[in-house]
């Protein structure tokens, strides 16, 4: 850790934010553990983390680099590196890209159908291996 | 982010002492300690004398009369069971516990007549003809009576109100 | 006049719902041994439920989000998964709990042990939750639930000496017998009993079932308003009937047979047979909801389609959480660990997981993000707040009291 | 890069004096639109000197109540302040770095 000395931001230094023209999403706020649905409102999964096309790690950002973006909402095994810390390999993580992201609400809305995703492999494989094969089970409750 | 899960094992491992601590360790036959076990077999005496008396009047059914005796049953037998494990070094509380033991074997005794007697269909209102001779009704009725006077008066001499 | 139908079933399916396996032990117990003098105790209970039941209904009609998804996007997944994992085991306690009482009020019936009748209420509550339409499952274990109506009847026929019941409502004191270390854990104990957290997923994740918009807020509201009072005066007829025969012939409630006699006392047969009905009806439905809110919360936590609404293959890892809920319940009551036990268990650690989901709620009913213009009013928030101190309170005493009562032995 | 391992890293200026930790980063939908929606730029982080912990998101959004609540969290994250990207030197796996000459701005979200 580096110095351990606090230097205190006075209130004065701290200047009116300026105005970014389109939507303004704090991560925490809005996209972290938002529910995400389907094109047709079927519950997909809910956002456990964000992927950005960020810089290197430890490397010098040079002056007026390209700022990153999200490249993709991350979810499953990652939740749980998140709270008890470590992290997943890459090849563990899994994705929705942000490209097929539709809108951000007070859910996140995906434009596409929740089975074309890699994020519902369980739901799926739930329904073929054990639900579906449970008389009834695909009935629609009378 | 790891010492968040270090806390989380500290906090569990708390609990679990907590939960340790809860479990009753074995006791002295203390009145303090008695009262625990003889108000239980009381309760359960007088729930018992009351399914009974209800029965006779035919108030209620065999099936709740017989459950409720066979609770009780189990109440008399686990407050029994707690008293056996008290040590009892003095003379006089050896006494004392004995006593309370003889007294729960004479209730349970009863209360097993009277889920027996609870058992057998009501053949109808008229008086002691359900189940056998000496186990009717209102013979059970008696027997649990005078058992649970014996206990009341055992309790008031050990100075348990 | 199907509209004035449509609001006297929703009054009389929160009575039947209010009360649970929880209530009827709880207040059976408190009954017996302080008589009256808890009884604002479950006052102070249905004020609270019915205030924590609006704002998460309105929560769910106005933004369309169920508890759980609040509660993990308010407090983020370290305090979600914290919320979840309590949350999860009690309901399990519960389920565990209502399951039992089907089984020991088909026991009171039929005289058969009620170990072998765990399966079969088991097997029904499953195939209800698989098959039946939330609506119709509702209402039918609502009214008949209704029953239960049979503690007042039975309360009146007992001809009790109102003065004293009155004196010991209204003017509590705690008899040196049992000590104010118990009263005060029976307190909390009622209190979570009258709050469940169960309730309050079951109730706003319903809103999302049954699609409630803000034109449905009036209608709910109603229900709150006038079906949980009426189930709380239940609650409290429960504990009189107990008080006025059982308190006096020293009898101190641990089994579900001790509940009845009172009423058999009462009525005789018949108001034992309906007291049956009303018993399995009523922890049938309790069982349904327990069940249900698992699964709600689980699946609202990870971000799994859930809802009765949708068929169960378009929900299934909602289905399978319940029915593994489910043996899970079975397998705790395979140990032969006494239901009523873990009810009075699970009711106090209720009350003390209940800060857990309270919180989120009252702050997401003021987030003008959620809620557009229906955020609380003034009042409301004043009692929400009333209510967090209280919750805060009976939360955090709850355990040294559990440890100094030795669970209110 | 996850952004979970930006966020609660501490930030510390050019002489390596403690700001405080990350506790949010902000993003802007202003950028070259994708097919459904643009992309999502990252436009800053915001610091916060005493815990990461963004606590219920009360701090930026101007809510009052309940009445407690929501002031005693405002005041747990008082002097929170927003960094833009072009002021970062370096993201580190511990720290994050800022250039000599950032300038810290106010994280209020914009109403």
């Amino acid at each position: 850790m580096s110095a351990e000395k606090r230097r205190k931001i006075e209130p004065s230094e701290i200047r009116p934010a300026p105005r970014p023209a389109g939507l303004v999403l704090d991560a925490q706020l809005h996209l972290l553990d938002r529910q995400v649905l389907d094109v047709d409102g079927v519950p997909v999964t809910t956002v456990d983390d964000l992927e950005l096309s960020g810089p290197a790690p430890d490397e010098p950002i040079p002056e007026g680099a390209a700022p990153p973006s999200i490249t993709a909402l991350l979810t499953g095994p990652v939740l749980g590196t998140r709270i008890f810390g470590g992290r997943p390999p890459s090849n563990r993580l899994i994705r929705i890209p942000w490209d097929v992201v539709s809108g951000v609400d007070t859910v996140i809305t995906v434009g596409v159908r929740s089975d074309s995703l890699e994020a519902s492999w369980v739901e799926r494989w739930l329904r073929n291996h054990v639900i579906g094969r449970i008389p009834g089970g695909s009935h629609d409750p009378d | 982010m790891s010492q968040y899960g270090r806390r989380l094992a500290t906090i569990l491992l708390a609990l679990a002492v907590l939960a340790g601590a809860l479990t009753a360790c074995s006791q002295r036959p203390s009145p303090e300690a008695l009262k625990g076990p003889a108000k239980d077999v009381f309760s359960a005496v007088q729930a018992a004398t009351l399914a009974v008396d209800l029965r006779i009047k035919n108030s209620t059914t065999a099936a709740a009369g017989s459950t409720a005796a066979d609770d009780m049953l189990g109440e008399v037998e686990s407050a029994t069971d707690e008293v056996e494990g008290f040590t009892a070094p003095t003379e006089e509380e050896k006494s004392l516990r004995d006593d309370m033991l003889t007294s729960f074997a004479t209730i349970s005794r009863a209360m097993l007549h009277a889920r027996d007697a609870l058992t057998a269909p009501s053949g109808g209102p008229e008086q002691g003809q359900p189940g056998s001779g000496a186990h009717g009704l209102p013979e059970v009725l008696g027997e649990l009576r005078n058992a649970t006077d014996q206990l009341k008066a055992l309790m008031t001499k050990a100075g348990i109100q | 006049m199907k509209r004035l139908l449509g609001v006297a079933l929703g009054i009389l399916t929160a009575i039947g719902g209010f009360v649970d396996i929880g209530d009827l032990v709880t207040n059976a117990v408190v009954g017996s041994r302080f008589g009256l003098s808890l009884a604002w105790v479950v006052v102070v209970g249905v004020v609270g439920i019915c205030l924590f039941a609006n704002m998460s209904g309105r929560v769910a009609a106005v933004s369309g989000r169920a508890t759980f998804e609040v509660i993990r996007e308010r407090m983020g997944p370290r305090a979600g998964l914290a919320n979840l994992a309590a949350s999860f085991l009690i309901n399990l306690m519960t389920v565990t709990a209502e399951i039992g009482g089907i089984a020991l009020a088909l026991q009171l019936a039929s005289g058969v042990a009620y170990l072998l009748w765990v399966p079969v209420a088991l097997l029904a509550v499953w195939l209800v939750i698989w098959r039946v339409k939330f609506k119709i499952m509702e209402n039918v274990t609502g009214l008949l639930g209704l029953s239960l109506i049979v503690f007042a009847v039975a309360l009146f026929l007992l001809k009790p000496d109102w003065g004293v019941l009155a004196s010991q409502a209204f003017a509590p004191s705690v008899s040196q017998e049992e000590g104010p270390g118990v009263y005060w854990y029976f307190a909390i104990a009622l209190f979570g009993a009258a709050m469940t957290p169960y309730e309050v997923f079951f109730f706003s994740s319903g809103a999302v079932e049954e699609r409630w918009k803000v034109k449905d807020l009036m209608q709910a509201r109603m229900n709150v308003l006038l079906g949980f009072p009426l189930g709380g005066f239940l609650s409290v007829a429960i504990a009189a009937c107990a008080a006025v025969v059982l308190l006096p012939a020293g009898i101190s409630v641990t089994t579900l047979s001790q509940v009845a006699l009172p009423v058999a006392q009462a009525g005789g047969q018949l108001a034992l047979a309906v007291l049956i009905l009303g018993v399995v009806a009523a922890t049938f439905g309790a069982a349904l909801e327990t069940t249900l809110s698992s699964g709600y919360t689980l699946a609202q936590f990870f971000g799994w389609s859930w809802g009765k609404f949708r068929r169960p293959a378009q929900a299934a890892r909602f289905h399978m959480s319940m029915i593994v809920v489910l043996l899970a319940g079975a397998a705790v009551l395979a140990t032969g660990v006494d239901p009523i036990l873990v009810t009075e268990y699970s009711v106090v650690f209720s009350a003390i997981a209940l800060p857990l989901t309270y919180l989120p709620i009252l702050i997401v009913a003021n987030d003008p993000q959620y809620m557009g213009e229906h955020v609380n009013n003034r009042a409301v928030n004043i009692a929400g707040l009333v209510y967090l101190v209280i919750i805060l309170a009976a939360s955090l005493a709850a355990i040294p009291l559990m440890i100094v009562t030795g669970a209110g032995a | 890069m996850i952004l979970t391992d930006l966020l609660g890293s501490d930030v510390v200026d050019s002489k390596g004096e403690r700001l405080g930790e990350v506790s949010d980063a902000r993003f802007a939908l202003d950028s070259a639109p994708t097919q459904l929606l643009s992309q999502a730029r990252l436009v800053g982080i915001i610091v916060s000197p005493r815990t990461a912990s963004s606590f219920l998101g009360y701090e930026r959004q101007g809510m009052t109540q309940p009445w407690p609540v929501a002031q005693l969290l405002r005041w747990w994250h008082r002097g929170s302040f927003l960094v833009l990207w072009e002021d970062i030197a370096m993201m580190g796996s511990q720290e994050v770095v800022l250039r000599p000459d950032y300038v810290a701005y106010e994280s209020g979200l914009p109403r």
